[in-house]
């Protein structure tokens, strides 16, 4: 118990006094780090208690669950929240060694991450609720982190489309608090099996609407490539690797775990718009030149893999779903923060992330594509099977198609440069290339005007970042089993 | 009493829906708004139960349901905070853009996009003919 | 503003701040906590700005000052009167003195950890509403602080 | 190309990590030998249990023959490459420290070349295969600032990388019907299958996907075209990628799975053809190019089809041709491209039109390479006559068709390694320039370093050697063709002058001069061949199908939304479609209940009219001040509500919450009065005319997608709230625990003690959104 809470509370302090300091200091920037850090440690503590199928639960107050909230950490939540609170970790480990812009972007991020584990640890739907607005609040603040007027349209977009889909949530809360007269989801879950259909799947579409604005499902996207491209990659990372985590935990969560009848009654609707979501995010990511567009995109085709193997459900589908939904985060987190940078190693970084997203071994996607081909391939579909491979093909394209242009070919604009200094630097390319002769070089090849490499520490998080995503490929068992772990919560395997 | 509290309820909904879409930035802020008291009204509507206040209860008469009181509470600070951010959020844009309109807004996030799709060749490289016919 | 605004203003505030701890302090009994008895307290609070002006009201008021701090030392109080416990092996939020122990009272004040969890919340709404009245006070802020800044690089 | 073997390049010839590479190479090399000697060994360790997959390596026949192949080409390869790498960095003025961009990508090759050759495992087979595609993108994209290779490398993954998803494809479907990836279980369960009257479509369909990935990375026509690209990588890589590593990586697969092919006499019969069209075709382009190692790409095709065809036609005489084959082509075809390298470095050129007549002044390397394309063309005396009489053998025994036409391919191999070969050795000596050009006849050769000629004298002689004491080679051979086969194959090997498949060389030979002696007579065909292949051939359905991908997805990205309102109305819209789905997928009847309303009620029903009606105001008026007003009368109104419905909290902290939310929008709206200053666009003079026309359209949207939301939301709403509430309610045990918790306000208790965390939470989230306005208008300084 003493993690769970400590899990909770240090970030929640540590971030509180920190918004009265100044975060562009180095010092408090590591005191961030030290919060975040605190956090994920004391969740792998919880981890190693609640895995793979035991459970810790608290009540507020120490009343009787229902009466108190129940803050419970079972293997589904410990993952989700180990997970997000390791992506924010590095992500803030990243801005800080880079250089944090804003007073308040620590604290932020360590209140997200309070969020964060709050919403994954807690067994109370209304606290859910509150949790999730304040990491959502923390999220709407720091998209506008940076100085960039396109950063403060992206701020706008994101929190109007967000707090629709929160509101909506928050309707869902309340229909189903009156028609089962309790907030605990473990009683809700209970009694939700006798509840009148008709009522049921309309609570469970408003809950689906709500989690898919969040994930960024098509056709609830929309908001999605504005506000990664515009923001800082940092919070690019942050919103893509740990806050997006929200959506698939929810659905995972409410769908497979409060309403499952509903989640099976409308399986076909959430593989015709998981798989919508593969193909129009696989396919518009390919020509991006902007990278962070271009991972947007790709982060809806990768919502769309999550979807459709919650769609198929069964405790395969379920394991796929959480598998998929730790490695697009985990690759994400990578892609964004390393795209950022310049200089040795860092190229190697991205070209991990890109074989990740791709699903090709030794990087760990190809874990998420054979769970998603193993899920397809029991439930007999071979128009399902077609769409994984199609998708993964543009994934391909896309993927490398993005890392050479932006590793193979010279200079590139920096993230985050002003627009004048942008177009300076790409016509400064144009002339040299025109004009500087490159002795032996063959007609037609660029020239290369090596980019000021970043900061060695900042790279390193990229590189140490990429090196567990290989070893996640090359030793999967760990990551395996926890997905499995954390998808025998929902179907009764484990309860 | 069922039909009236989802009528106004959907009705506010739909209203701050409708506010959402326009091009004015402070009715956009004014809809959400709208919709938020919406939720906060479908918090209340959701434990309807009339009574009396639930304070030194008695056992008599059933008070009023205490929880979605405490609910719809939280839910209207969380409103006002979001609202306060809103607000801030369009001040700025206000000050930056000059403007409050949606359209500059995305006019400015198109601009954006298009000189990036610009600054940048495009991606995929196609071999000229020539080149591919018998290279090297 | 008028001198008769001024008045007002400056009269209504001792009334709205014992209105406030009225709010508080019976909040376990009657309709009011912590929450609405802040934000009373900021509502006359910016009576007071729209009367004087934001100058003049900080000149008069320096205690203001202290909002954002106020706030955050709020936050702490409430988070450690939910969590204290936890260092003895309870749940968080368990109430002292516990489920059927004599209360200690003063007056009509019940001394027990709800109390200053309703205490912290009053100290972090106010702060926070009264930090939120004094930058709204004033159009925003666009130009970067230079010396700052390079203060933080160093 | 600069004329130079300048001193640095030399002193990098003695660069550490080379040698460390080569190095090891050539221990790996003896250890392959060691191991293959003392019978191997066998690893099988679970690897990730969850999955059931397994870590299984098993040094067998086929682990032998690859890995002695991977290693000891390798060995070679890389000896000549200490020698090239710093040249060809030199000739492109590229940093000594790009060579990290070779050679741990090389070791990582051969290292991946000796576990592929070993695993056991579909799974483990799959993400070795990958390792090879990802170690050969890297390598061909070695001079990245090219075009063509960044193009090639790009290409060469997507499509053996592509076709390794297939291999993956058909591991889980066997996995689905027969619950294993391990290849030696899943060949005994086929068998017992099959015997038992047959496998199943799927199994069927699996093994062809196998196949077809396993053919992909061969370069088989029609999938082929991404190997000729391929050869935009240096020289050591092109030798090393077709020898022994990337696209024997198929042949190998095939001879792994050979055993699931069997029982599927489809996929088997599909070989056979694609290996026919393959030699064909790659034969005759061979035959076409004029780039060396254009040459000896289509060539490699060629060579691999022969292999493809020889596991299509199957049994023993098959699966041990097809092994030897591999091991004889592994070793002629590194010895000409390395050729190739060579006389690049020396000469400057690359195309077989700008030069001739080198024998004289490069004795040695014409010896060597000669000696090597006799083993490719099957001449005595050399390990290559072998691998064209068992071949041959297999083919006759098989059908008089198949005799005749592998008498023909051989033919076409025997043309276009002899023209290669005499290309560059025979002729007028000339150096960068057509015949009859003094200039290319004056030329100097530029000086090539010995480890640019020795590799290839080693390998020659181990083809000569091979011709004369073939025992070692056979037993390597049989061995493998034992592993393909899953039982005991001899082979024996031995000059017979008077069988039937000498005679058949011997065809062959005189084919293959004629060919060489008339290139007038086929050489407009052949090129017309090529020209359509070009034209409406796979390689420009990659391009078009690559480029329609972008366009599309640039036409697509055109059209998506960037404002904020269609960006709201997006989430909206087909959020109120699927309320609507979910509607009509239940039953409605006599679920949603209008409830009751008594006296007492009207004023709340009145209240909420006055509400509803001040949310229309709100939605109507443009003026700033009043839509304020507006929302303070519903949030008035509202609280009035919760007061009369018995909730005099909320309805306290309502009044005061709308109270604080007017300040703050008056406070904001008053900032600046509208369009006092120009916006950022006018200033800019940017008229926004066309944005006008849409707004026209947009009258009628707005409010439609309003009236959808407003319904969708009814509908969740009154469908919920006609549902009784359960008697069974948590908030009545909190009425009776409320004075245990030392309280009377019921709802106070609940905010303060039951859920204290979250009232904890939502004041946090005024904590930040406050600092976060803070953040927004100050910057972030808190006073």
């Amino acid at each position: 118990m003493t993690a769970l809470v400590l899990a909770l509370v240090l970030p929640w302090a540590v971030g509180a006094l920190l918004l009265l300091a100044d975060g562009r200091r180095r010092r408090w920037g590591w005191t961030a780090v030290a919060a975040v850090a605190a956090n994920l440690a004391a969740l792998v503590v919880l981890a190693v208690k609640v895995l793979p199928d035991g459970h810790e639960t608290v009540v507020t107050g120490g009343w009787e669950g229902g009466i108190g909230i129940v803050v419970r950490a079972d293997a589904l939540g410990v993952t989700f929240a180990l997970l997000s609170s390791f992506v924010v970790l590095a992500a803030l480990v990243h801005e800080v060694l880079d250089g944090v812009r804003s007073r308040t972007f620590p604290a932020l991020v360590v209140l997200l991450c309070t969020g964060l584990t709050g919403l994954f640890l807690t067994g109370d739907v209304f606290n859910f609720y509150v949790f999730f607005e304040l990491a959502m609040i923390s999220a709407y603040v720091l998209t506008a982190y940076g100085d960039d007027r396109h950063q403060l349209g992206a701020a706008l977009i994101f929190a109007v489309v967000n707090l629709v889909g929160s509101f909506l949530f928050l309707i869902a809360v309340a229909a189903m608090y009156h028609v089962t007269g309790t907030l605990s989801m473990e009683q809700v879950a209970e009694r939700m099996a006798g509840v009148e259909p008709n009522a049921a799947i309309l609570i469970a579409v408003t809950f689906f609407v709500a989690f898919g604005t969040k994930l960024g499902l098509f056709p609830f996207h929309f908001w999605l490539p504005a506000v990664y491209a515009g923001t800082r990659p940092a919070v690019a990372a942050i919103l893509s690797g740990a806050l997006a985590n929200i959506g698939a935990y929810g659905l995972l969560r409410f769908g497979a775990g409060l309403l499952p009848e509903e989640l099976e009654l409308g399986s076909t609707v959430l593989i015709v718009i998981g798989s919508a979501s593969v193909i129009y995010g696989a396919l518009l990511a390919v020509s991006r030149r902007d990278p962070a567009e271009m991972l947007a995109y790709s982060s809806i085709g990768q919502a769309g893999y999550v979807l459709v193997a919650l769609g198929l459900g069964g405790p395969v589908g379920l394991a796929a779903a959480v598998l998929y939904a730790i490695l697009n985060a985990l690759s994400k987190a990578l892609l964004f923060l390393s795209g950022a940078l310049r200089g040795a190693l860092v190229a190697g970084a991205f070209a991990v992330g890109a074989l990740s997203l791709a699903g090709m071994p030794p990087a760990a996607g190809f874990l998420g594509k054979l769970a998603l081909f193993h899920t397809g391939v029991e439930e007999g579909s071979v128009a399902l099977i077609v769409l994984l491979f199609c998708g993964g093909a543009l994934a391909f394209v896309y993927a490398f198609q993005l890392y050479q242009h932006e590793f193979w070919r010279g200079s590139r604009v920096k993230a985050g440069t002003g627009l004048e200094e942008a177009a300076a630097a790409s016509a400064k390319e144009l002339a040299a290339g025109r004009e500087l002769p490159i002795a032996g070089g063959a007609a037609g090849s660029d020239v290369a005007a090596e980019p000021a490499a970043s900061p060695v520490a900042v790279r390193a998080v990229s590189v140490v970042l990429a090196l567990i995503v290989l070893a996640l490929g090359l030793w999967p068992e760990p990551l395996l089993s926890l997905s499995s772990d954390a998808a025998a919560v929902l179907h009764g395997g484990a309860r | 009493m069922t039909l009236v509290f989802a009528l106004a309820a959907a009705t506010i909904f739909g209203f701050g829906a409708y506010l959402v879409l326009t091009n004015d930035l402070v009715r956009v802020v004014a809809g959400m708004v709208l919709i938020s008291q919406s939720a906060v009204l479908v918090v209340i509507a959701s434990g309807l139960t009339r009574g009396a206040a639930p304070i030194l209860p008695t056992g008599d008469e059933r008070p009023s349901d205490a929880l979605v009181q405490a609910m719809a509470l939280t839910a209207i600070v969380i409103g006002l905070a979001v609202t306060a951010l809103l607000l801030a959020i369009v001040a700025r844009v206000r000050a930056t853009l000059h403007s409050l309109e949606v359209r500059e807004l995305a006019r400015d996030e198109a601009e954006h996009t298009a000189e990036i799709e610009q600054s940048q060749e495009p991606q995929l490289e196609e071999l000229d003919r020539d080149e591919a016919e018998d290279e090297q | 503003m008028t001198i008769l605004t001024e008045a007002v203003a400056r009269l209504l505030l001792a009334p709205s701040l014992m209105v406030a701890a009225a709010i508080l302090i019976k909040g376990y009994v009657d309709v009011g906590d912590g929450f609405a008895a802040a934000v009373v307290v900021s509502l006359a609070i910016a009576l007071q700005y729209l009367a004087f002006g934001a100058r003049r009201a900080e000149q008069e008021l320096p205690v203001l000052r202290f909002a954002p701090q106020t706030a955050i030392v709020g936050l702490l109080v409430a988070l450690s009167s939910g969590f204290f416990a936890v260092i003895s092996g309870g749940a968080p939020f368990t109430h002292e003195p516990s489920v059927g122990a004599r209360v200690v009272r003063i007056g009509r004040l019940e001394l027990m950890t709800a109390v200053s969890f309703d205490f912290g919340i009053f100290l972090l709404i106010a702060g926070a509403l009264v930090a939120l009245i004094h930058h709204l006070a004033e159009p925003p802020e666009l130009e970067p602080d230079l010396e700052e800044d390079a203060e933080a690089a160093r | 190309m600069p004329q130079q073997t300048s001193p640095p390049a030399r002193v990098a010839t003695r660069d550490p990590l080379a040698w460390a590479v080569a190095l090891v190479a050539l221990g790996a090399f003896a250890g392959c030998i060691a191991l293959w000697r003392t019978g191997g060994g066998t690893i099988d360790v679970s690897w990730a249990r969850e999955l059931d997959l397994r870590l299984h390596f098993s040094f067998d026949g086929i682990g032998a023959l690859y890995g002695l192949l991977a290693t000891g080409i390798g060995a070679a390869v890389f000896a000549y490459a200490t020698a090239y790498v710093p040249l060809h960095l030199d000739h492109q003025a590229r940093p000594a420290r790009d060579r990290w961009r070779f050679w741990p990508w090389m070791a990582l090759f051969m290292l991946s070349m000796v576990g592929l050759a070993t695993a056991q495992d579909l799974i483990l087979l799959f993400v070795l295969f990958d390792v090879t595609a990802v170690c050969s993108y890297f390598l061909i994209a070695f001079d990245r600032q090219e075009r063509a290779s960044r193009l090639a490398a790009l290409m060469a993954l997507l499509v053996t990388g592509g076709g390794a998803v297939a291999m993956l494809i058909g591991a889980v479907i066997l996995y689905a019907d027969h619950g294993t990836f391990s290849i030696p279980e899943l060949a005994s369960l086929l068998r017992t299958q099959d015997e038992a009257g047959g496998i199943a479509t799927g199994t069927t369909v699996a093994i062809g996907l196998i196949a077809a990935a396993a053919l992909i990375k061969s370069a088989q026509v029609p999938l082929h075209f991404w190997l000729p690209r391929a050869m935009a990588a240096p020289t050591p890589v092109s030798a090393y990628l077709h020898s022994a590593a990337m696209v024997a990586a198929g042949v190998l697969v095939i001879g792994r799975v050979f055993q699931l092919v069997e029982v599927a006499p489809v996929v088997q019969d599909g070989m056979l053809a694609i290996g026919l069209l393959s030699i064909a075709v790659g034969g005759a382009l061979s035959l076409t190019r004029d780039g060396f190692k254009q040459v000896l790409a289509y060539s490699t095709i060629s060579q691999y089809g022969y292999v493809v065809m020889l596991y299509g036609i199957g049994g023993r005489d098959g699966a041990t041709a097809a092994a030897f084959y591999v091991v004889a082509h592994a070793i002629a075809k590194s010895a000409l491209f390395l050729t190739a390298g060579t006389v690049t470095m020396a000469a400057g050129c690359r195309r077989l039109s700008t030069v001739g007549g080198l024998a004289r002044e490069l004795p040695v390397l014409a010896v060597a390479s000669a000696l090597a394309a006799a083993t490719l063309s099957a001449l005595p005396l050399t390990i290559g006559f072998f691998k064209d009489e068992l071949f041959f053998r297999a083919a006759a025994e098989h059908s008089t068709l198949l005799g005749v036409v592998s008498v023909l391919a051989a033919g076409l191999t025997f043309a276009y390694t002899w023209r290669f070969w005499g290309g560059i050795f025979l002729g007028e000596r000339r150096v960068g320039g057509a015949a009859d050009d003094a200039a290319a006849a004056a030329k100097p050769l530029a000086p090539v370093p010995a480890l640019l000629t020795a590799p290839i004298a080693v390998l020659a002689v181990l083809a000569v050697l091979g011709g004369i004491v073939v025992g070692p080679f056979a037993e390597l051979a049989s061995d493998a063709a034992g592993a393909t086969l899953g039982h005991d194959v001899q082979l024996q090997l031995a000059y017979h002058l008077d069988a039937r498949e000498t005679w058949m060389a011997a065809l062959a030979w005189l084919l293959g001069g004629l060919l060489l002696a008339t290139p007038k007579a086929w050489g407009p065909a052949a090129r017309a061949l090529s020209r359509a292949g070009e034209r409406f051939g796979p390689s420009h359905v990659y391009e078009l199908s690559l480029s329609a991908v972008n366009r599309w997805s640039d036409r697509l990205h055109d059209v998506e939304v960037r404002d904020l309102r269609s960006r709201v109305a997006a989430v909206l819209l087909p959020g109120g479609i699927l309320v609507a789905l979910g509607f009509a997928a239940t039953p409605t009847a006599g679920v949603f209940q209008i409830g009751s309303i008594d006296g007492t009620d009207l004023l709340v029903v009145a209240l909420l009219a006055l509400v509803a009606i001040a949310a229309g105001v709100v939605a109507f008026t443009h003026q700033h001040i009043a839509i304020v007003l507006a929302l303070a009368v519903v949030g008035l109104g509202l609280a009035t509500v919760y007061a009369l419905l018995g909730a005099p909290d909320v309805a306290l902290v309502a009044m005061l919450v709308e109270t604080v939310v007017t300040l703050v929008f008056l406070a904001i709206v008053a900032y600046a009065p509208r369009g006092e200053r120009p916006s950022r666009r006018e200033l800019a003079g940017v008229a926004s005319e066309p944005q006008r026309r849409h707004t026209h359209s947009r009258r009628w949207r707005d409010p439609l997608i309003g009236v959808v939301a407003g319904a969708a939301a009814f509908l969740v709403i009154w469908g919920a709230l006609s549902r009784p509430t359960p008697a069974e309610r948590v908030v009545d045990e909190l009425v009776r625990l409320t004075p245990a918790a030392h309280g009377r306000d019921v709802v106070t208790v609940i905010l303060a003690d039951f859920r204290g965390l979250d009232t904890m939470v939502e004041v946090t989230v005024i904590g930040v959104a406050v600092f976060g306005v803070i953040a927004l208008l100050r910057r972030g300084r808190t006073w």
